[in-house]
């Protein structure tokens, strides 16, 4: 059978043009969902360039039908004719695919872009051919192939090619595939060959022994993909963990204020975010995509604003009795959530990756690095050195330093220490807030927002180690790397909980956290 | 000086209680409904538009003059997604303040708590969401779709050649009961329609997971065996991180499509759908259905938010359960005029056979026996702008089976409403 | 020594008034089960909301006072006391699910199509079985955190942090429906106690008692601890440990006796909670609810035994009330209510009482 | 002054000079109580070293204190006198060494309570009294007796022991504020009722960190008095800096220098030490 549907198709294909001359789009517009399917394969196995309007306008949901059946694209906003230049008859609906039609238009679209001048577009074609050509395409890829002269696309289209030559009567050309497979990491490669070694499958034994091979290749290939993507996704896991946390290795971890209302400032942060997408949405449209760059200075001066107003009028009268800022922080929290809800409504808001943070570089085969992520791990970094640059390089930093350690001494030394103390709550709101803009990008933004990251950043900042800026980094990351080596092991939940009670056994080996100051015991 | 300040804090609170008295006690001669829907905590995201919902739909029936003659007093409280102060609630509404029926409960969790009140004061509630079934009782009225009311046309469309025929299953739900029967009833399904084992994949998340970097993978890795659909019962929370994920992943619906059974307009408003295109949701209603009921109901919805200055009144949307709620009500006033008094038994009689031309665009029947609905499914695509495409629909609405016939033992329960137990 | 004359007067009327007072709210809260009973047309019936209300707030009240003695005496704030009071309450959930399963598996089970008891649920049909594990559960858990943490000295935020992980760990626990204990939904649908239908106003009122007999046991076993020597010990402990244990106290046994003293205490009032609430399900060991009982004890004054129970009744009286009055601006009157409570009330509303050292 | 004295027989400790060894203190048995101190040693410290992140506090120290022997170690700051009695009392735990107190009990494997129990006392730098108990709280508390969990659960103070409670409290003349929170005491009041707390405990080596700082010039007088009296029935070890109470109550000097023993003897002799006087003084 599947040597004889390329052959019925081809022949179809044969047949076709004729009826199609006629007007493609309005074969298309009219046709039932089952026919547009047949026409999107066959589209796929004969590309034509004059089709391209046609595939684009499908694509990107701008063909419309109108009461007679005829196909309008519309172009700036208006209707025009595909064919023809007949008025639409009636108000024309849009054309809507279906996940079926979406796949082939994709096919054909890349059997199209194969045509085209430059070899970067060529190649993405042949690369998404790899995945999805079709047996019908068989003809047209060994043409292509005969006449590309780029050396990267001629690969990537004998590596399309070799997945339909699995099938092909010739054992020597199954050979030559089953080799060149072998040389992928492709993860549909690998279900490709084990199709092939399953029993009766394949009869000649050289290719069995050389499909063996490969299959052992690519497997290799594979894990090392996994263990990789697993290594990132630790080191993303541990970025969020740290920017979540780094607000309150400040707050609590310097200043000693159990701040409850500390996953708040990071749903601030957030909400900051929000609003300022809104503000590009309606005033800047051009600009939008860097919304997230100017929501930075934004979020922090907001939190920042909201940490020192509440420093002054609630916190300042607690200093001295960390449980308490324990009580009053976890009113705040009550408060504020309460109030988004009110302004925001209970329901998540939409924050939105621009372009740039969209999508993934695609690094291995079976391993894509998400922009979103990468950029979170970099600005987590960033913010890192900032805090510790701001702490240990500048005259607030020292005063910081000062008063944490020793109040009253400060205060003696003309350190004033009211000014101080509201400066880093400000700071530490801050930097909380610019872990809101990250975690914006990656999760839900709603009034609950802040919940979720608390408890995760209280261990994080205790298993570092308070006020050690350093331990809180490592144990982020470490919580980060720990969690991911064990998800895929025993599953996410019982990975979580494995965790915490690894964490509570640590903690008695290391009271003090990972980067205590050993020394004399003062009482 | 502190104590004076505490002084004046108890006479504002106390001026601010006889407020309230006084407002209950001006009326008189009203029917009061009970809303029990959770405005505050981590189910206040679902529930807020409900309560919404209700107390415009009880708006719109007082604006015709009421029921029986008598005009609707909604009561509304908040048991602030606490399982233990929905059960307090209910009681203090059915006790206290003596309402004729209870409109409410969102999880399956808070619906089981305040069930043994219902049952034991022989209330009324209507449950307005999509649920697991397994349970009947003469107290609830469920208007919400049952299993075979949406998960399983779901899957059969997805293994049909116009679905993209998956031969493989990744059923990813968070940890709760409704995702366990949802799937443990879509496994027996597929099983039956020859789907090998090896092919289903099934995998929990906890309450409030946001890393899904490990699952998506995961999901990558199995699609690569065969075509693949990902039946997805997250819970509303975990959508936002998972979509993106799968987004940023690369994992395109032509691919991979999702169908989601928790994930409707109102959950969408969060989300960036533009990269979501193509992925599914089953219901039993959708907002771009196109019918003069629908428009009009929408178009209600949208003047209440704005003229009661809902929060994002500019994008208000209708989803799902809150049809089902307009539904609930509006069938229960039809009952209780039919009956002639509010009394429950009576109202409950009543209810059996009871029709309304629902904004789905069809005219639904509360069952004569099982106190589901006759619901339509509907498969919608996500779109751009946050709506969606109905892509496939049944012919007309369908029965409810509460006891999903996929489930062992499940052949001798009655099919008519018991007391649980 | 120079207290203005209104405050000394105050607290020389103190120990009358004080007793008045709580002479008059324990008849009340007696005479509320026996008023239940009556029947409901009566002026004076007391109804079945009120009645479970107060019960559940009783509860909390014994949580409140179990937490005082370890945070307001010993000085280890707990924010995982939640875990204990859902054990408790777990325990007993158990027997009562087996009462309402008779001789079937508990419904989520079958669901789960087990087709035996997993191991730690043999014996729970018996009454006494589960009252030993309302105990033991708690009990032993706390013993086994508890000599860990304090043999290395955990104290302070890192206790409170442990504490707080070990809830949430359990919490996630529990989540899961393989766990066996009914994953999110829990156990509901209660039915009969020793027989008793669950519903009906004797048991109510029974229940009731029980829950206010707890709680004054519970207040005079604090009185009595509070008012010794192990008292006075644990304060010091509090105050200055080092210098206690170079007087040769080990600090080890104190903590631990008292902490596990505290966790079967809440897990006693778990135990009532249950069949009076008819739920239990792992949203009780949320740490929030925990940093809640937190704020009842402090609300009321911390190291006063009196002050967690004033606490742990204003702030769920509030909270029932505000939920109704106020469903969408409850939020802001409680947080307000704790910011202004640490603010202007440093030791409690009790403070305001002028019996603010210790009762 | 103290009402319960020891029945052993006491001498006049010969004084010998530093390194001379560990056979040269002392001519007692036994201190009583089961203490071992046959070589008349009561404390033996032998290459103690503690270091913290590469700082070394304490630098292969020997120190021996006899049995009834008032000792006291002076130093500049820094000398490691602190975290010499942190060693002693176990709440430091060296790197290197040995600590013995009499013949058999090893230090550096007991914990600070069963150390507290076996007869060190130890008052601290800053007094550390418990705020919220009243003075006469404090001292029971203290009060030598059973101190496990169940004996403080069913505690009831003895007429013997009231008894001796109210002599310490005349002792350090605080019986007047026997009832007043110990937190509202003057500084030099709570470095008495530490003291207090010492003898009521009725150590047999008690460790004394600059008992009388932030004292009066005639409590300085009194606590000397005091000391002098504790000394024979007691082993004393004092930290201070106060030369003028150094010189009044010590019979033989311990100096400390950068973790190690700088120089031993009386008093006069390590004035006129020439390495005393360069570190002192500064060159």
């Amino acid at each position: 059978m599947p040597a004889i549907y390329p052959f019925l198709l081809s022949l179809a294909l044969f047949l076709l043009p004729l009826t199609s001359e006629a007007g493609e789009a309005a074969d298309f517009a009219a046709a039932s969902p089952a026919r547009q399917a047949q026409l999107l394969e066959h589209w796929a196995a004969t590309p034509d360039p004059t089709r391209q309007p046609l595939l684009d306008a499908l694509q990107h949901g701008r063909l419309a039908v109108d009461g007679a059946r005829r196909a309008f694209i519309e172009r700036d906003g208006r209707l025009v004719a595909a064919e023809g230049d007949a008025p639409p008859e009636g108000t024309p609906k849009k054309l809507r695919l279906n996940n079926r039609l979406r796949g082939l238009l994709a096919t054909a679209q890349a059997s199209h872009r194969l045509l085209a001048e430059e070899p970067e577009v060529r190649l993405a074609a042949a690369r998404a051919l790899q995945k999805s050509a079709r047996p019908a395409q068989l003809s047209l890829l060994n043409a292509s192939l005969a006449r590309e002269s780029d050396a990267a696309v001629r690969d990537a289209l004998a590596l399309a090619l070799a997945n339909l030559q699995l099938a092909d009567p010739d054992p020597k050309i199954r050979l030559g595939a089953v080799r060149l497979l072998g040389e992928t990491g492709e993860p549909l490669a690998r279900t490709r060959l084990e199709a092939l070694l399953a029993p009766d499958a394949e009869r000649d034994p050289t290719v069995r022994t050389a499909a063996e091979t490969s299959l052992a290749q690519i497997k290799r290939r594979l894990l090392f993909g996994e263990l990789l993507g697993q290594a990132f996704s630790g080191l993303s896991l541990g970025s969020i963990l740290l920017l979540a946390a780094l607000g309150l290795a400040i707050t609590f971890g310097l200043l000693g204020v159990i701040n409850m209302a500390h996953g708040e400032m990071l749903m601030l942060g957030a909400y900051a975010t929000y609003v300022v997408q809104l503000l590009f949405q309606r005033h800047f449209p051009e600009a939008l995509a860097l919304y997230p760059l100017a929501a930075l200075p934004v979020a922090f001066l907001a939190t920042a604003t909201v940490g020192m107003a509440l420093e002054r009028t609630v916190i300042r009268h607690l200093y001295g009795r960390p449980l308490e800022t324990l009580l009053a922080t976890w009113g705040i929290s009550l408060i504020l959530i309460q109030l988004v809800r009110v302004l925001f409504g209970a329901q998540n808001v939409e924050v939105a990756n621009p372009a740039w943070l969209s999508g993934g570089v695609q690094v291995l085969p079976n391993l894509v690095l998400p922009w979103n992520r990468l950029v979170i791990i970099a600005f987590a970094l960033f913010v890192v050195a900032l805090t510790w640059l701001l702490l240990n390089r500048t005259r607030l930093g020292l005063n910081v330093r000062a008063v944490t350690q020793n109040r009253n001494m400060a205060a003696c030394c003309g350190v004033p220490t009211g000014r101080v103390d509201m400066l880093a709550f400000g700071l530490g709101s801050g930097i909380a807030g610019l872990g809101g803009v990250a975690l914006s990008q990656i999760g839900n933004v709603g009034p609950d927002l802040g919940q979720s990251y608390i408890i995760d950043s209280f261990l994080v900042v205790v298993l570092g180690g308070v006020g050690q800026l350093a331990g809180s980094v490592l144990a982020a990351f470490g919580l980060g790397v720990a969690n991911k080596i064990l998800e895929p092991q025993i599953g996410a939940v019982l990975g979580k909980i494995l965790i915490l009670a690894l964490i509570i056994l640590f903690i008695q080996k290391r009271p003090q956290g990972l980067f205590a100051l050993k020394g004399r015991v003062l009482d | 000086m502190q104590r004076r300040s505490l002084i004046k804090a108890f006479t504002l609170s106390a001026s601010i209680a006889a407020m309230g008295l006084s407002w209950t006690i001006q009326a008189a001669e009203t029917i009061k409904v009970g809303i029990l829907h959770s405005l505050s905590g981590t189910m206040a995201i679902s529930e807020t538009s409900l309560k919404d919902m209700a107390l415009m739909t009880i708006e719109e029936i007082n604006a015709k003059g009421g029921v029986n003659g008598k005009q609707l007093e909604p009561v509304v409280v908040d048991p602030a997604s606490n399982w233990p102060l929905f059960a307090e609630k209910a009681r203090q509404l059915l006790t206290q303040d003596k309402v004729a029926v209870v409109f409410g409960c969102w999880t399956s969790v808070s619906r089981k708590s305040v069930l043994p009140v219902f049952e034991e004061l022989n209330g009324l509630l209507f449950y307005p969401v999509q649920y697991e079934g397994e349970e009947l009782s003469p107290n609830v009225f469920y208007t919400g779709a049952a299993p075979n009311q949406q998960a399983i046309p779901a899957v059969e469309y997805l293994m049909s050649e116009e679905g993209g025929a998956a031969k493989r299953f990744f059923l990813l739900g968070t940890d709760y009961v409704y995702p366990r029967t949802t799937n443990k009833i879509l496994r027996a399904f597929l099983l039956s329609k020859g789907v090998a084992e090896k092919d289903i994949e099934e995998v929990y998340t906890p309450f409030g997971h946001s890393d899904y970097q490990t699952i998506v993978a995961n999901i990558k890795k199995f699609a690569a065996g065969g075509k693949t659909a990902v039946v997805s019962t997250i819970n509303g929370d975990s959508n936002v991180p998972f979509y993106k994920e799968l987004a940023n992943q690369g994992l395109d619906a032509t691919e991979v499509p999702v169908v989601a059974f928790s994930v409707g307009e109102e959950e969408l408003r969060g989300i960036d759908t533009k990269p979501l295109v193509g992925h599914l949701a089953a219901w039993n209603y959708f907002q771009s259905v196109d019918n003069p009921v629908n428009s009009e109901f929408v178009e209600k919805w949208k003047a209440y938010a704005k003229a009661k200055g809902l929060p994002n009144a500019d994008k208000a949307v209708t989803n799902d359960p809150m049809e089902a709620t307009y539904v609930g009500i509006h069938m229960w006033a039809q009952a209780v005029e039919k009956a002639g008094t509010t009394e429950v038994d009576k109202v409950r009689e009543a209810l059996a056979g009871q029709t309304f031309a629902a904004p789905s665009g069809y005219t639904l029947t509360m069952d004569a026996t099982n106190h589901h609905l006759h619901k339509p499914v509907m498969i919608g695509e996500v779109q751009e702008d946050g709506q969606f495409s109905v892509v496939w629909q049944t012919e007309g609405p369908i029965r409810a089976q509460p006891w999903s016939p996929f489930i062992p033992g499940n052949e001798s329960k009655p099919e008519y409403a018991v007391k649980s137990n | 020594m120079t207290r203005p004359i209104s405050i000394t007067l105050l607290a020389k009327a103190g120990p009358h008034l004080g007793r008045g007072l709580g002479a008059l709210a324990l008849a009340v809260l007696l005479a509320l089960p026996l008023l239940h009973l009556l029947p409901a047309e009566h002026a004076l019936h007391v109804s079945a909301y009120t009645l479970t209300l107060v019960g559940k707030i009783l509860c909390y009240a014994v949580v409140a006072l179990a937490l005082d003695l370890v945070w307001g005496y010993a000085g280890l704030l707990s924010l995982g006391h939640g875990l204990f009071f859902a054990l408790g309450g777990y325990a007993m959930g158990m027997y009562l699910m087996r009462q309402a399963a008779g001789d079937g598996l508990p419904a989520f089970m079958s669901f789960l199509a087990w087709s035996e008891l997993p191991w730690y649920w043999y014996g729970t049909s018996s009454f006494l079985w589960c009252l030993a594990l309302v105990v033991l559960a708690p009990g032993l858990l706390a013993l086994a955190f508890g000599f860990f943490a304090f043999r290395s000295r955990i104290k302070g935020v890192y206790f409170s942090i442990m504490t707080q992980a070990l809830t949430f760990a359990a919490m996630l626990l529990f989540f899961r429906n393989e766990t066996g204990f009914g994953g999110n939904n829990g156990f509901t649908d209660f039915r009969t106690l020793l027989g008793f239908e669950i519903t009906a106003p004797g048991t109510r009122a029974a229940l009731f008692l029980c829950s206010l007999a707890l709680l004054v046991g519970s207040l005079l076993l604090g009185w009595r601890l509070a008012h010794s020597k192990f008292g006075r010990v644990l304060t010091a402990l509090r105050d200055a440990e080092n210098r206690l244990m170079f007087c040769g106290y080990d600090p080890r046994g104190y903590k631990l006796f008292v902490w596990v003293l505290s966790a079967v205490l809440c897990g006693l009032a778990g135990a009532l909670y249950v069949p009076q609430v008819g739920i239990i399900n792992p949203s009780e060991m949320a740490p929030t609810q925990s940093i809640e009982a937190a704020i009842w004890v402090a609300l009321g004054g911390r190291g006063t035994l009196l002050g967690a129970l004033l606490g742990a009744g204003l702030v769920n009286g509030a909270k029932s009330w505000f939920t109704v009055a106020f469903p969408e601006y409850w939020l802001f009157f409680l947080g307000a209510l704790f910011i202004v409570a640490t603010l202007f009330l440093p030791k409690g509303v009790i403070g305001l009482l002028g019996k603010g050292d210790k009762s | 002054m103290i009402a319960t004295p020891s029945p052993t027989c006491m001498l006049e400790p010969a004084f010998h000079p530093a390194g001379v060894g560990r056979d040269a203190i002392g001519l007692g048995q036994s201190a009583g109580r089961g203490l071992d101190v046959r070589h008349g040693t009561i404390l033996t410290l032998e290459d103690i070293s503690v270091s913290f992140d590469g700082f070394k506090a304490l630098n292969a120290l020997n120190l021996y204190i006899g049995v009834g022997e008032l000792r006291c170690i002076i130093g500049p700051n820094g000398a490691g006198k602190t975290t010499l009695m942190d060693v002693i009392t176990g709440k430091t735990r060296p790197d290197r060494g040995q600590a013995w107190f009499g013949e058999t009990l090893d230090l550096t494997r007991m914990s600070e309570v069963e150390i507290a129990q076996a007869g060190i006392g130890r008052k601290f730098q800053k007094p550390t009294v418990f705020e919220a108990l009243s003075v006469f709280e404090n001292l029971e508390l203290a009060l030598k007796t059973d101190k496990s969990v169940w004996a403080s659960l069913r505690a009831r103070l003895s007429g013997a022991q009231k008894d001796r409670i109210e002599e310490v409290l005349t002792t350090i003349r605080l019986e007047g504020s026997r009832h007043r929170p110990a937190g509202l005491l003057s500084h030099g009041q709570k470095q008495f009722l530490e003291i207090g707390m010492l003898l009521v405990q009725d150590p047999q080596l008690l460790l004394l960190d600059e008992p009388v700082a932030g004292m009066t010039d005639a409590e300085t007088e009194f606590t000397a008095e005091l000391f002098k009296s504790l000394a024979r029935q007691h082993s004393l070890m004092v930290v201070e800096h106060d030369m003028g109470f150094v010189g009044t109550i010590a019979d033989h000097v311990t100096v400390l220098h950068q973790g190690s023993v700088l120089a031993e003897g009386s008093l006069e002799q390590v004035q006129a030490n020439e390495r005393v006087i360069e570190v002192y003084l500064g060159r």
